[in-house]
């Protein structure tokens, strides 16, 4: 039912993006696959070779975030450490940072999902509560809510190194993602260390923003894909 | 000593003396409800309720009760908010801007288009409040204080702007309206008899005598109002348009919106003044006061805001295609050719081709023409602030994104009830005050020497 | 006032005195003595010029980044400094070159070598540009007086029916500064002639997709025909005027074809008025776009326009013509102006407002490099366009003066002169472009030839409009105020 | 002068001379009778605003405009001052790094603060020297003088010719003329 209104509740999606051999030149208009599917009358010759790649979209935590200027509350905001940090008891839910998103990685709670029976995700009885994430805040209806960059595994570390002692440099914080990743292909880190893992990442000559153009200085960069064959 | 030109047409027919203007205008005051504003009231109500229990099921269950969703996050909310804000234009415009170009022919239409102004913002007010997923806390868009230490608004939000731009706009216009009423409610007070109205048309008459005194500051408080609402008209709807412009969002960032949605406010609102009036001038007799050259005026504005919307289209799409950005370029061309092409070309055709009729005088002097024509520019001008919101929201970036989207029946109920609202307000206006600017009427009867 | 007195209703003309002559004829010869010693001086090697185009571009492309953001966040981070050791803009320091690939074409195209008489050429430009606007705003300010049955104006008709006949020499100013200049002042013509294909180096996809409209052939016919087709209007409202004039009384029938060919004008003029700002002016900086650009273009020649119709209203005033003229009038006119000055304040404010807001590259490079290189510039037009004007026509005394009016007007005249030269010249010349000589003295030889011009219309026929309609409720105008 | 115009009261006067027109024409040319006379007339009530006839009784221009000039000022300041102190004084807050300080986006909030000042700041005052408050009760000379008569009252006083004036309105085309005395009226 809410997938059909196109309202699916995860902080990171995994977008695909195809391609394979045919024979016009680009197929990156609308309907070309649709043309290309109608014209080869079932035979699939344009589907040979289809190659994927594997996007996965998160708030991209913009240094100049388009959702952040829009608020009029306040309620998302830039942390000093260069997060895009949401508020969940300021946001008044009026919706604008997740228009203006130019990612759409913003989403929005549009009942109030942990006590309601009809998403019956056992969200709504106290045993079911008992397997949410503590560390989290549950968010009420109404508020508008993204990935967090795993805020409260940073905050953890960090107050952690302020009880033992010794230097954040040396604490690495992995989130949620980065965990359950198998191929550790997410790395998450202080930009502001120059050897960091990250910071040595993102200096590789692979990486790339998404949507780099519109300047809006995201914290996410991207590797390209190689793949070893012979045409593009 | 009138030196009107011999040429211009009467602006009052009929050889009225003031006497006949007093007793014509406050007869619907001063006599009992006529069958016609009975049945339209019952009707307003309906609609009112409508729009009660929509809003109850809205508050109560939640936004999601609405179809909008996670890439369209503005459906028929703003659409609506938009289009009655623009509606509300009109008022302002016609007793501001019409007062500072002395063009007399805005006496006898100016105090309904003004109470359609006050009308039209609290129906849009409505929609920037509900549609906040926790309404009961919006009020922490006001500067004030909080329980989060001072932690105040965002200067830079333009939905910031907007709380104080409609604001301002409803308390001023609310001004002008109540100042510019005074020596008609003096009138009234005048000519009541029962006990309970004579008190309130005292009350709010606030003992207006007509000295020549206060003629003379009530005619330079009514400029000095109409020179600063004015400016005031043009950063409301500015101000609404930067909503859109200041974003990143391909098809809502674009320099001209401002002037744009300015000239689609009052066509909008002339649309709408349109519409009343011609119903008004049959249904209330006021045939002479409101007069076929009162209607061809507001025709030909329609006709020429009409086209400058439409040149804003036309610039928007070459700037689009002259950009060579292919995220604006693809917007424009979804626009006229996607999923959503309908809503575009109803815009096109209801905004831009319609109004050129008005190029012939038979088109701008036939009422029930003029009504029809009326209905079709509200309804392009709600098309247009649906194809700017959806349609630049369901394709933007990133194609993942892409979805559809199209209004729940909670979403039709809010927009009908705010007919309810507007509709209400007006026939309650109808009744109790007068719908035609006396004083002011008065001043040009004898326009023949 | 005018009430309850009888005003006479007579025919006046106009002789220009020799003082009016030779002042006029002082402006243009100074204007091309000046000019003269500004091309004497220009550093004619051309070496000096393209170093400096060179680095402008890469700095304003390399700044692209958004200056503004980084001051921005410095400030930000000063404030919360105490509260961590990380800044905000740490995340910026690893994109500072992020956009070179993306515009680098544009860069390498910038380095064409450039004449030194681009500097003639361009400043031709402005001139003629700011003049046909004029005279065309003249023209609209006419037209738009008869589609709205304005009384009032009647009696200074004459006016900016004088001032219109100046659109065709304007425009050939134009042409001949595109004809000689083209290739210098847009980069897209150079690029045009390089005929480079996709995958050439140097290869604009950006300028290779604009070429539909910014090519050669259209530059130059199709502002030709539109002025030609205006004029043609123009002309057609000018002769109708004087046959008003001279045919029967109390005969309506000249004022009703004026307002059938005002509207002619009105919606041809609304439809494609912005393709002049477009071809002339926007594509100085042909990579860069803002759909408001016609608009503002609009706005600051109408109000110049107004600026010109009430310096000459005066003039003649204090010459002892247009006796039908009194301080209603007057005051009307300021209140146009000022209602135009915020106008353009308005239009101004928000082209910057928006793109200041939005801050996506390919639109901020136009302030990027005026703000930069350019600020008294940048704050002078503002000052002196919107804030003067603003202050002083605020006063009721003020707009029925006689030296504050006019004063005010001349400073706008100016004002918008230099704001059409700064829409031009940084595009042109980068950073290093500024006033010199030759800029002052083709600004005053044009203004004198166009006050001269003028004037001497005004000669040829009567100033009182004897026949229109709405000659007495003008004549017995009154503000109420 | 005070804050409320004291000229609008019909209380604790002398004596009033009233005349009643019908006819806005006949009504100036009598005013402007009157005043060549040498009299000085208290007021003129119309039920509209009769255009020359303030200039022909001698009331000075109003200065509202100037009012609203500076209530507008006061607006601006207001606003600037409001902002910069929640905005860059009291919390600075990073949003999407838009700069701490003046910028472009304070103007709308400032411009929309200053008209509203403006206009409400004027309008309180047009309230009072209009003498328009609640719990002031202005003396209505006659029902129809919000309706289609005009009224123009002068205060008599020491060896003012009251026939010569009566019948000077007379002559003018006043259909009615009254004398106003300690609040009761009597038709001469």
């Amino acid at each position: 039912m809410k997938l059909r209104l196109r309202r699916e509740m995860h902080w990171i999606r995994i977008d695909r993006y195809y391609s394979f051999v045919s024979e016009k030149e680009s197929m990156t208009r609308e309907n070309d696959i649709a043309d290309a599917d109608s014209t080869d009358k079932g035979e699939y010759k344009h589907w040979e070779n289809v190659s994927v790649i594997h996007q996965p979209m998160m708030c991209q935590h913009c240094a100049q975030a388009p959702c952040e200027t829009v608020c009029p509350v306040l309620a998302t905001s830039h942390s000093s450490e260069g997060l895009n940090q949401m508020t969940y008891n300021r946001c008044i839910g009026t919706k604008y940072c997740g228009n203006n998103c130019p990612y759409k990685v913003r989403r929005f709670n549009w009942f109030r999902y942990n006590d309601n029976d009809k998403f019956d995700f056992h969200f709504n009885n106290p045993l079911g509560k008992m397997v949410i994430n503590p560390d989290v805040t549950v968010r009420t209806r109404g508020v508008m809510e993204k990935c967090s960059f795993c805020v409260q595994r940073i905050q953890e570390a960090k107050l952690k190194v302020k009880r033992e002692g010794g230097n954040m440099k040396n604490v690495q914080v992995e989130t949620a993602c980065q965990r359950a990743c198998p191929s550790n292909a997410i790395v998450f880190g202080d930009l502001h260390n120059p050897d960091s893992d990250i910071s040595k990442l993102h200096r590789n000559e692979r990486a790339f923003s998404v949507l780099d153009e519109l300047n809006v200085q995201s914290s996410v960069k991207y590797m390209t894909k190689i793949r070893n064959t012979e045409t593009i | 000593m009138i030196h009107d030109s011999l040429i211009r047409e009467r602006l009052v027919t009929g050889d009225k003396t003031a006497a006949d203007v007093t007793r014509d205008i406050s007869r619907p005051i001063l006599n009992q409800p006529s069958s016609a504003w009975k049945i339209g009231f019952t009707l307003s109500l309906i609609f009112l309720g409508i729009f009660g229990v929509s809003l109850f099921w809205t508050v109560w269950t939640g936004i999601g009760v609405w179809n909008i969703n996670k890439s369209v996050m503005w459906g028929w909310d703003i659409t609506n908010f938009v289009f009655w804000v623009g509606i509300g234009h009109a008022g302002t415009l016609i007793s501001a801007v019409l007062l500072l170009f002395r063009q007399k022919w805005r006496m006898s239409i100016n105090r309904s288009a003004e109470a359609m102004t006050i009308f039209a913002v609290v129906c849009a007010a409505m929609f920037p409040v509900f549609h906040m997923g926790r309404v009961w806390v919006g009020y922490w868009a006001l500067p004030l204080p909080n329980a989060f230490g001072s932690l105040w608004v965002n200067f830079n939000s333009p939905l910031l702007w907007d709380v104080f731009a409609i604001s301002t706009y409803f308390s001023v216009s609310l001004l002008f309206w109540y100042i510019g009423m005074i020596p008609d409610i003096a009138t009234i007070r005048d000519k009541v008899k029962t006990k309970t109205a004579k008190f309130w048309y005292n009350f709010f008459s606030m003992g207006w005598t007509g000295s020549t005194r206060s003629w003379a500051r009530y005619e330079l408080v009514s400029l000095i109002l109409a020179g600063i609402s004015t400016p005031l008209v043009l950063s409301v709807h500015t101000i609404v348009s930067a909503d859109f412009a200041t974003s990143v969002i391909p098809g809502w960032h674009t320099t001209i919106f401002p002037p744009y949605f300015v000239a689609g406010a009052i066509f909008s609102g002339f649309g709408m003044v349109a519409t009343l009036l011609v119903v008004a001038r049959k249904v209330m007799n006021y045939e002479n006061y409101i007069t076929i050259g009162h209607l061809e005026a507001m025709t030909k504005i329609i006709m020429v805001t009409g086209t400058l919307v439409g040149i804003a289209y036309l610039t928007e799409f070459f700037i689009a295609w002259y950009s060579v950005v292919e995220y604006e370029q693809y917007a424009f061309i979804n626009r006229a050719t996607g999923p959503y092409w309908w809503a575009y070309w109803s815009m096109m055709s209801c905004n831009l081709i319609a109004p050129q009729v008005f190029w012939f005088k038979w088109a701008r002097t036939t009422p029930w023409f003029i009504f029809i024509m009326s209905i079709v520019v509200n309804v392009g001008m709600w098309f247009e602030r649906f194809v700017i919101i959806v349609t630049s929201l369901h394709r933007d970036y990133l194609p993942s994104s892409w979805v559809m989207y199209s209004g729940s029946l909670t979403e039709v109920g809010l927009f009908l009830g705010t007919f309810g609202i507007f509709f209400t307000c007006f026939f309650l206006f109808a009744k109790f005050l007068p719908v035609i600017n006396m004083s002011e009427v008065k001043t040009i009867l004898r326009n023949r020497e | 006032m005018g009430h309850g007195h009888h005003i006479e209703i007579k025919q006046e003309t106009f002789s220009m005195p020799s003082k009016a002559k030779s002042f006029t004829m002082i402006l243009m010869i100074l204007g091309l003595v000046l000019t003269g010693i500004g091309i004497a001086t220009i550093d004619k090697t051309g070496a000096g010029h393209d170093a400096h185009q060179t680095n402008t571009e890469h700095s304003a492309t390399e700044s692209h980044e958004g200056h503004e953001a980084h001051e921005g966040g410095h400030e930000a981070h000063a404030e919360s400094e105490h509260e961590s050791g990380h800044s905000a803009d740490a995340a910026h320091e690893e994109h500072s070159n992020v956009d070179n690939e993306a515009f680098g074409p544009r860069i390498e195209y910038h380095a064409q070598e450039k004449p030194w008489t681009t500097k003639i050429w361009s400043n031709l430009l402005v001139a003629g540009y700011y003049f046909t606007m004029i005279s065309l705003c003249a023209l609209f300010w006419y037209a738009i007086q008869y589609a709205a049955n304005a009384g009032w104006s009647v009696t200074i008709k004459r006016v900016p029916e004088a001032m219109l006949t100046f659109i065709p020499i304007a425009f050939v100013v134009v042409l001949i500064a595109l004809i000689f200049g083209k290739d210098n002042i847009y980069h897209w013509a150079h690029y045009e002639h390089m005929g480079l294909k996709p995958g050439d180096t140097g290869y604009d996809k950006v300028l290779d997709g604009k070429s539909g409209f910014l090519n050669t052939k259209m530059l130059f016919i199709f502002p030709t025909v539109l002025i030609i087709w205006w004029y043609f209007l123009g002309n057609k409202l000018r002769s109708l005027s004087i046959q008003e004039d001279n045919g029967p009384k109390g005969d309506t029938s000249f004022f009703k074809k004026s307002i059938r060919f005002s509207a002619a004008f009105l919606v041809t003029f609304g439809f494609l008025i912005s393709i002049l700002a477009w071809l002339f002016m926007m594509s100085v900086d042909a990579h860069w776009y803002s759909t408001i650009f016609g608009v503002y273009n609009f706005a600051t020649h109408w109000v110049s326009s107004i600026a010109f119709i009430a310096v000459f209203v005066i003039y003649l005033k204090s010459q002892g013509h247009l006796g039908l003229v009194n301080k209603e009038h007057q005051h009307d006119l300021g209140k146009f102006m000022f209602a135009f000055t915020v106008f353009w304040a308005y239009i101004w404010l928000f082209q910057y407002l928006l793109i200041w807001y939005a801050h996506i590259p390919e639109e901020m490079m136009y302030y990027q490099i005026r703000y930069e290189n350019y600020k008294p510039f940048f704050l002078g037009n503002f000052i002196l366009n919107f804030a003067v004007p603003f202050l002083f026509l605020l006063m009721r005394s003020a707009k029925r003066s006689n030296w504050v009016f006019p004063a005010i007007a001349s400073v706008m005249i100016i004002g918008h002169y230099f704001d059409v030269w700064f829409m031009v010249m940084p595009g042109v010349f980068g950073p290093g472009a500024h006033i010199g000589l030759l800029d002052i003295g083709v600004f005053l030889f044009f203004l004198g030839l166009f006050v001269y011009w003028t004037l001497n219309q005004l000669q040829k026929r009567g100033l009182v409009a004897m026949n229109h309609p709405f000659l007495e409720e003008s004549v017995y105008h009154d503000t109420g105020v | 002068m005070g804050l409320v115009d004291k000229n609008l009261s019909l209380r604790n006067r002398n004596k009033m001379l009233i005349g009643v027109w019908e006819d806005e024409d006949a009504l100036l040319s009598a005013t402007q009778a009157v005043v060549d006379k040498g009299v000085h007339i208290h007021d003129v009530f119309t039920p509209y605003p009769v255009h020359g006839l303030d200039r022909i009784i001698g009331v000075k221009r109003s200065r509202l405009a100037r009012i609203a000039f500076f209530c507008g000022l006061t607006g601006l300041s207001l606003m600037f001052t409001m902002i910069w102190y929640m905005y860059v004084k009291d919390w600075p807050v990073n949003v999407g790094n838009k700069p701490v300080r003046f910028s472009p986006s304070w103007i709308p909030v400032m411009f929309e603060g200053t008209i509203l000042c403006t206009a409400f700041g004027m309008g309180i005052f047009f309230f009072l020297r209009n003498r328009m408050l609640h719990g002031i009760k202005n003396d209505l000379l006659d029902e129809r003088q919000t309706d289609d008569r005009m009224i123009m009252t002068i205060e008599t006083c020491e060896g003012m010719d009251e026939k010569g004036l009566i019948d000077l309105m007379k002559e003018k085309g006043a259909v009615e003329t009254r004398e106003f005395h300690q609040g009761v009226q009597t038709v001469i």
